[in-house]
């Protein structure tokens, strides 16, 4: 399959990270975990790695009293860290933000 | 969240006729990705996450960068993006929505 | 890396699995594919941190994609070490202990499904 | 094979591989192959929650590319300014091969 | 297999090719079925549909939601027939357990 079309400099969807290199970018992971670091490398599966992260995981708990669940976030930092590339949702350059970041 | 387009159901290109045997060119999914770029389109997850967001491009692993774009989960907003990358494996469908 | 595992050959081994079962054994063989040849095996059953039970499984074969790790464990320091902090019971009660313990999560989900409908979100 | 010749320029040194099962492991690489599995020696497994059984482990284990969530890497040892320009050269170098098919 | 020498077999994607240009049901894995007029597909089965009806289920209910024109990733996709009749005899949603009662 070849429809890789693009406008402007973006030629391929990976491309984006080329020009995300060196700067801050948010990536969103399986099982409820973002982080936002500085990318240093990728590859075409979306292996990544970033340093000067913080991780935020969500976790959902059961409160063991009331039973009710709770929401809970969880965060951490990553000095320096290879991301497994199938974990990953979505990457996005937070300098090319236009619109609030909720 | 997306009622009173019923009407626009069949989009730009898309024209009256009869299909006889294999799909024509202009009716794979690929010429209809091909058709979208640069348009408005809601990209949906298997986990059930939506984006929506103006396709700027995307390749043959169906990896996709929308611009301007937003994150629903269950119809609600989570989250606003500029540019942002997709990865194709986690990708349900990709659908219109109007300007 | 095959040059590295060559000198897990032979050796006693610790099998880890993606479903979190434990297989101790001889490894016999490997391919390109991480599937694994273990003789003699034995399945280590725990239980709370506080009970095991080894259930002899003779020669077994593991699919590559369902290993999580392998590696040597001929330590007799830390077998004794395993040994003096669990219990080492039969093959029936390990199973009743864990049944017990299956029925105290579900009792746990039955409430919280009553408290909370939880959503499907299926693909996940 | 960009990630395995990265991961290559660490063997010798002490990474943390963290899996999928939230199990984290600590040991001296060892080796890696194209699947990015990684072979750690001298492991140490700590996570608090970590079945006891893997104390058992004494000396090499090898841990499964696909069961990796993140790897844990000495930020002493990395020089991020290379491992761009490397990025940006491999980049290039498949947007050749592509446009030349 | 075959059922008998002399007679035509019909490959899955004749099948598939044969439902161009008519409405169809599709069941995906997890709780999402899709119902809309089939204009096209590849040998990946992606398909390109139009005038869609996407139907989500959970324990909350039924969300229905349209989509003009739509790419269908094929990977997803478990059941492709033809569309349920108004008669009611085939019922979209027939394929849908709830969780709590597994």
């Amino acid at each position: 399959m070849s429809f890789t079309v693009g406008k402007g400099q973006l030629e391929e969807p990976v491309e984006l990270l080329r020009i995300a290199l060196d700067e801050r970018v948010f990536v969103k992971l399986k099982g409820d975990r973002e982080l936002v670091g500085t990318l240093h490398a990728y590859d075409q599966h979306l292996n990544l790695i970033i340093s000067d992260a913080e991780e935020t995981l969500q976790k959902a708990e059961l409160d063991e009293e009331t039973y009710e669940q709770i929401v809970r976030q969880e965060r951490r930092k990553l000095q320096l860290v290879y991301v497994r590339g199938d974990t990953v949702f979505l990457v996005s350059p937070l300098l090319r933000h236009t619109g609030t970041f909720l | 969240m997306l009622s009173g387009e019923q009407s626009s159901a069949s989009g730009p290109g898309s024209t009256a006729g009869e299909y006889e045997g294999q799909a024509p060119a202009t009716r794979t999914p690929t010429h209809f990705l091909r058709k979208v770029l640069g348009r408005p389109v809601v990209v949906k997850l298997n986990n059930g996450t939506e984006y929506r967001g103006t396709l700027v491009c995307l390749d043959g692993y169906l990896n996709i960068v929308l611009e301007n774009s937003a994150e629903f989960l269950n119809g609600e907003l989570k989250r606003r993006y500029g540019d942002t990358l997709l990865r194709g494996s986690n990708v349900l469908y990709v659908g219109t929505i109007p300007d | 890396m095959s040059d590295a595992l060559v000198d897990d050959l032979d050796k006693r081994v610790l099998v880890y699995l993606r479903d979190g079962r434990f297989f101790l054994g001889y490894l016999r063989s490997f391919d390109q594919y991480g599937n694994l040849t273990l003789e003699d095996a034995t399945e280590r059953v725990v239980v709370n941190d506080e009970a095991f039970a080894d259930i002899p499984r003779g020669l077994q074969v593991f699919r590559g994609e369902n290993v999580v790790l392998f590696g040597a464990v001929d330590s007799e320091q830390r077998e004794l070490e395993f040994l003096r902090k669990l219990r080492r019971v039969t093959e029936e009660e390990i199973r009743r202990m864990e049944q017990a313990v299956a029925e105290d999560h579900a009792a746990l989900r039955r409430r919280e499904r009553l408290e909370w409908p939880a959503f499907d979100d299926g693909a996940l | 094979m960009f990630f395995t010749a990265i991961l290559r320029t660490l063997i010798g040194e002490d990474i943390t591989v963290e899996l999928k099962n939230d199990l984290s492991i600590r040991g001296r690489l060892e080796a890696v192959d194209q699947y990015l599995n990684v072979r750690l020696a001298q492991v140490q497994v700590h996570t608090a929650a970590a079945p006891p059984v893997l104390q058992l482990l004494h000396g090499s284990c090898t841990v499964r590319g696909s069961c990796i969530r993140y790897i844990h890497l000495p930020v002493e040892k990395v020089d991020t300014e290379l491992l761009q320009e490397a990025t940006r050269r491999v980049a290039a170098a498949t947007k050749e091969t592509q446009t030349m098919k | 297999m075959a059922a008998h020498a002399n007679q035509p077999s019909l490959y899955p994607l004749e099948l598939v090719d044969a439902a161009v240009g008519t409405r169809v049901w599709i069941i995906l894995r997890g709780a999402r079925e899709f119902c809309g007029i089939l204009r096209g597909f590849d040998e990946y089965v992606n398909l390109f549909l139009e005038d869609v009806d996407e139907y989500t289920y959970s324990e909350e209910g039924i969300e229905k939601q349209h989509i003009a024109q739509m790419f269908l990733n094929g990977s997803q996709i478990c059941v492709l027939a033809a569309a349920p009749t108004l008669d009611g005899s085939q019922q979209l949603g027939c394929a849908y357990v709830p969780s709590s009662t597994t």
